[in-house]
């Protein structure tokens, strides 16, 4: 298997689908000429052209409505956002017309797009530009939302939200962009929907998605030498949340870590903690914890940022917690 | 403003005047939607309807002129006051009158209501309740059209406060910038809720506001279908060619208030405004080119009020007759059946 | 003491609040001539005149910019959004600047405005015009988020908001605006960030908030009939949340229902629910279960939004689930 | 264009120059901004700064020539281009290099970086980062002055890819509706990032677009800090006269790439275009200026040229030795200690 990025997994996944089908086309801010801010877009104007890969002006809430708009009359769009922080200008299309013009209009006009771009903080970029909305999306029914952690999920899981009929919020990490890891060739498409068990374990469950899952991993490998087993759940998509995938898990391990590198208040995690008590109760031998973003805005300053960030050893301390080994 | 006609006392012949062999199915529309609207009213008081209702009293000529002027393949989206184009659109009296009911058998499954007029077969592409969220969707089937080679063309409805907000820029921009084949109308009926024209924008010739995107602004009288559908045929000639958006500022007035809750006058704007307005009232200017062409008279007119009236009437029994949407539809049409 | 509708108590609140302050002010879209959408400032501005009651044009993302920057140099700015589904436009002004720029700043800038407006559904006004959305904001440091659902804490919690140095989101019911009751005259001041009993029970809590406390108090009353005697309690504010008034609840009662408008996935009750489950686990008789909005984009017909909508009968099915009573 | 000043041989005396009394102290400022720039740069290189970090290179006689005309109680704020400006205004040199450097002695206490400078003593109200987004607050600060009956004046920096979004024109309607004492400033350096103005706007002389928003604009030469100056004063003179807003369209060259990580040129844009627009270097005219006048020599050059290098180098060293802010500085400055 080819060994890829994970920019170059999505850039596959890109040129592959607008391959097979020409209703697919690629609009955001410098996703053509500049071959993508991230580089996600490489070489795709040179092979189909600006009516295809298309440079739109700063205009978030007039782009994101025109793809809207042309995926209500049956194309199928994919709108760059150069980050999601950008998005919460466009939101209103998002919101209020891809995820509702299929009930508003009674199921006659489906809405099949995909807005994708880097979500999460990256290094350094402050508080405006430091933002995991993930939670949010998640909230409004009409949405789906997709996050892979590794190169392989990034290609599978882009594939399956282009070819989806529905709107899907396609969250990637800027920190993850060069992750390297064996992307299957070709048609390699992942459902949309199914969590992944990125790690096998008896003693405690570690659920986790997007920029926590390395972490996770790491901590898991730590936790090992602890002889603590952990089982590491990467979600990959948000909504529809993957519920049998960790009740299946919590069954197992009765103990419950849920990391995410969002705020706390109503994040991904309460809802998979929702979902947990509710389901599992009687499995569970501990409150589940949590591991989340420092709840304020990210602070500019390195070390400060590293202490507001979701990481490794506070996946590791929370996971001794679960596990009264603290 | 151009195509408003004078009044001339001798009667000319139907061959001189523009459209001349189209004005009874003008007249015939535009009287559809003036009896539509004043039967939702009283159904609304009865509650019957629910919600948000806005009525398109006054503004007829505009929904009749530009529908006259499009193809069956070209696209429409409007704002909530949109029961209007639905109509001139080709959406059935019945159609409409249950969506606002509520019920099954509505345009929108009885999902939409008043705000949220669909039939995708029309291309007519929503009823949108967000102040000017229409606009870059107008953009966008303008997109999809020269994407994929057609010749169709997209036109766009909004009020004159909707060009206040940043949709109307972002969208403007970038259908100039891209020579999209995208008609925008601003219906430019004076208010916006309790809000005149003067009160909201720094400049209020509307039209004007086209150089900055690159593209012709034309000020039409919009209680003249005939000025309306003139204009429109010159913009939609423009984006079939290729050559681009053109911006319509067509000036009407709203005969009636904002939405039911709102009196048609006596805060905002006084009885003498009202009044004055309903002076150039879009029906009676056309049965007057009508009648000075001899195509109308007395008995004409009853026959086409009756054909009307049985029409609505119809509607309503329809809607009231109805069911309401199946309880388990609650959460279908939430997401795709299945994915392809 | 007088009774007020919850409409008149918010506008007394407002008039003494600039009566008492200068550098208050109330701006946004039909709020001076035409006395408000939903006449919430009825007569400021023939007392305050045009300067200090500001009509604007449809521009939610600029006025809010507008407060916003004005809240920046000292000025106490009440932004009016005629309801909260039009503040998506504005959403990158209060996530990006107002709750931000204190931090940003390092602490030099503060932001002390009031966003207010009717959030959550009405009555058939379909999809667009029926959303809740305070998990959102309560999802973001910075802001606070505040929901009276009586006239008295309208009044209470207003005027403690125009008071309060931070950026406030403060969320009225349309559907409430015509609620009487009791209100204090004059100094009557709520604080922010504590909840409030609004019955008193010792079988099941009910957390609730805004339009699920009526409902919530009537199905108290039928659970009664029923010898299950529920605890309301009415978190008022959603940010900061009152976590020990529940947690005290819970200690007493041991099962609990947490009711809300809006949307399932990471709403208000998730993080309640992840609250309680973490810090009182061992009191918990039953799994938590929420009462919420059906997971649909609010349709229009009559008798599908009643089925969308939380309301008593399903608060009264969960609490009696909670004490296994169903 | 106004105020470009064709060089003469002939020395002329600095009482015909306008503020040639001036020229000095903004040569200076253009060398300090030049200086630190470069300087900035390196540090990047090197991971002393971090995250992005936008130069404010070949644009400096905007903030220098706007700055010369704003009295110390007015307000300024800017994009995440904004380190010249910050400079202009009167921020130090090391409260601005600590704050790059993320340290607790920077401006914004190390929490703002390179994108976020404040200082409220300053009336610097940022440093934003989302495009558009401190155009409102522009107006905002503009509607503060007004509302307390201050002559307070608003000045709003912004590049020209920011005229295409909504924020742009939702704040440059309510202040040309309001006549806010606000001073918008288009810094157009002719590309967003990769991307053209031309292939951004459908409508490229920028400064027409006030038309729209009864205010009126101007077209400066950006290169000319004269130029700058004496549009500004006139804005100025005009918003604290009560009559209104002003839309100063300043076309500048960016000499750099657009961040840290874009280089100069070679991809949107080609090395002669570059080279070209470097011919207009803002800092040699005024330098051409001043030797024509007799008011600078190599001598004198020099000499500033090392006192600004003294500057540089003090604000680096102050930067590399201040503490990073201590760690339970994280949870603090969300919420206000207190309400009043
Ligand atoms: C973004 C947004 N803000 C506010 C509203 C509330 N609102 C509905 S209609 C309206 C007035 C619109 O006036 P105009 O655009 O002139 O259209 P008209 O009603 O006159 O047809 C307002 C403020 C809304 N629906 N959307
Ligand atoms: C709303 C938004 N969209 C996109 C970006 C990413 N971005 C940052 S700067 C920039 C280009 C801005 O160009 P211009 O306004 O001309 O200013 P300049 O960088 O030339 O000074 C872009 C697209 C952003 N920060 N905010
Ligand atoms: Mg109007
Ligand atoms: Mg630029």
């Amino acid at each position: 298997m080819a060994v890829l990025t994970y920019r170059d997994a999505l850039n596959e996944a890109l040129r592959e689908e607008m391959q097979r089908d020409p209703d697919v086309f690629l609009m955001g801010e410098e996703v053509a000429e500049y071959n993508g801010a991230y580089k996600v877009s490489r070489g795709l104007l040179d092979e189909f052209g600006p009516m295809r890969v298309v440079d739109t002006p700063i205009a978030e809430l007039g782009f994101t409505g025109i793809g809207v708009g042309a995926a209500m009359v049956g194309l199928r769009p994919v709108i760059e956002m150069m980050t999601w922080n950008f998005a919460l200008l466009a939101i209103d299309q998002i919101v209020n017309v891809a995820a509702k013009v299929r009930s508003m209009s009674g199921g006659q006009i489906g809405c099949p797009i995909v807005f994708r771009g880097p979500g999460g903080a990256a290094l350094q970029l402050g508080a405006q530009h430091s933002q995991a909305f993930e939670s949010w999306y998640a909230h409004i029914p009409g949405l789906k939302v997709v996050m892979p952690a590794t190169p392989a999920d990034a290609k599978g899981l882009l594939k399956a939200a282009i070819r989806d009929d529905n709107p899907v919020v396609f969250i990637e990490g800027e920190m993850l962009y060069n992750l390297k890891g064996e992307v299957p060739e070709g048609e390699h498409v992942v459902p949309i929907g199914v969590a992944d068990i990125k790690r096998a374990g008896r003693d405690v469950t570690i659920v986790c998605h997007s920029k926590t899952v390395m972490p996770a991993l790491n901590a898991a490998k730590t936790l090992a030498e602890q002889g603590i087993d952990a089982e590491v759940i990467d979600l990959r998509t948000i909504r529809p949340l993957d519920e049998q995938a960790i009740l299946t898990s919590v069954a197992k391990t009765n103990r419950v870590v849920v990391a995410e590198e969002g705020w706390r208040f109503a994040g991904v995690g309460a809802q998979v903690v929702d979902v947990i008590q509710r389901e599992a109760f009687d499995h569970l031998d501990a409150p589940v914890i949590r591991v989340h973003a420092a709840d304020v805005p990210m602070p500019y300053n390195k070390q400060l940022e590293r202490a507001a960030k979701a990481d490794a050893p506070k996946i590791v301390a929370a996971a001794l917690r679960v596990c009264y080994r603290d | 403003m151009s195509g408003t006609s004078e009044r001339t006392n001798r009667k000319r012949a139907s061959s001189d005047a523009p459209f001349a062999d189209q004005y009874r199915d003008w007249l015939r529309m535009m009287l559809l939607i003036r009896r539509f609207e004043e039967r939702a009213g009283e159904a609304y008081a009865v509650g019957q309807i629910g919600g948000f209702c806005h009525l398109y009293i006054g503004q007829e000529a505009i929904a009749v002129g530009t529908m006259a002027a499009l193809r069956p393949d070209d696209y429409v989206v409007s704002a909530y006051r949109e029961h209007g184009q639905a109509l001139a659109r080709g959406m059935t009296a019945r159609s409409v009158m249950a969506e606002l009911f509520g019920k099954a058998t509505g345009c929108s499954g009885g999902k939409g209501g008043s705000m949220h007029l669909f039939d995708i077969s029309l291309g007519f592409m929503g009823g949108h309740g967000i102040v000017g969220g229409q606009i870059p969707l107008g953009a966008g089937f303008a997109w999809a059209a020269k994407y994929r080679g057609t010749d169709q063309v997209s036109i766009c409805f909004f009020g004159e406060a909707a060009v206040n907000i940043g949709a109307f820029h972002e969208a403007l921009n970038m259908a100039g910038l891209w020579k999209l084949p995208a008609i925008f109308v601003i219906e430019n009926n004076g208010y916006g809720m309790g809000t005149s024209v003067a009160r909201a924008a720094a400049t209020t010739d509307l039209h004007t506001r086209a150089a900055s995107y690159a593209m012709p602004g034309v000020l039409v009288d919009g209680q003249d279908v005939v000025a309306v559908k003139e204009a429109t045929d010159a913009a939609v000639a423009r984006a079939r060619a290729g050559e681009g958006p053109t911006l319509l500022e067509i000036r009407t007035f709203r005969f009636v208030g904002h939405s039911m809750s709102d009196a048609a006058s006596g805060t905002y704007r006084s009885k003498e405004e009202l009044d004055e307005s309903r002076q150039r009232d879009p029906i009676a200017l056309l049965e007057a080119r009508m009648r000075d062409l001899g195509q109308l008279d007395d008995t004409g007119l009853e026959a086409l009020e009756a054909e009307v009236a049985a029409e609505v009437a119809d509607s309503v029994q329809f809607a009231e007759e109805s069911p309401d949407p199946s309880p388990d539809e609650l959460f279908n049409d939430v997401y795709a059946p299945e994915t392809r």
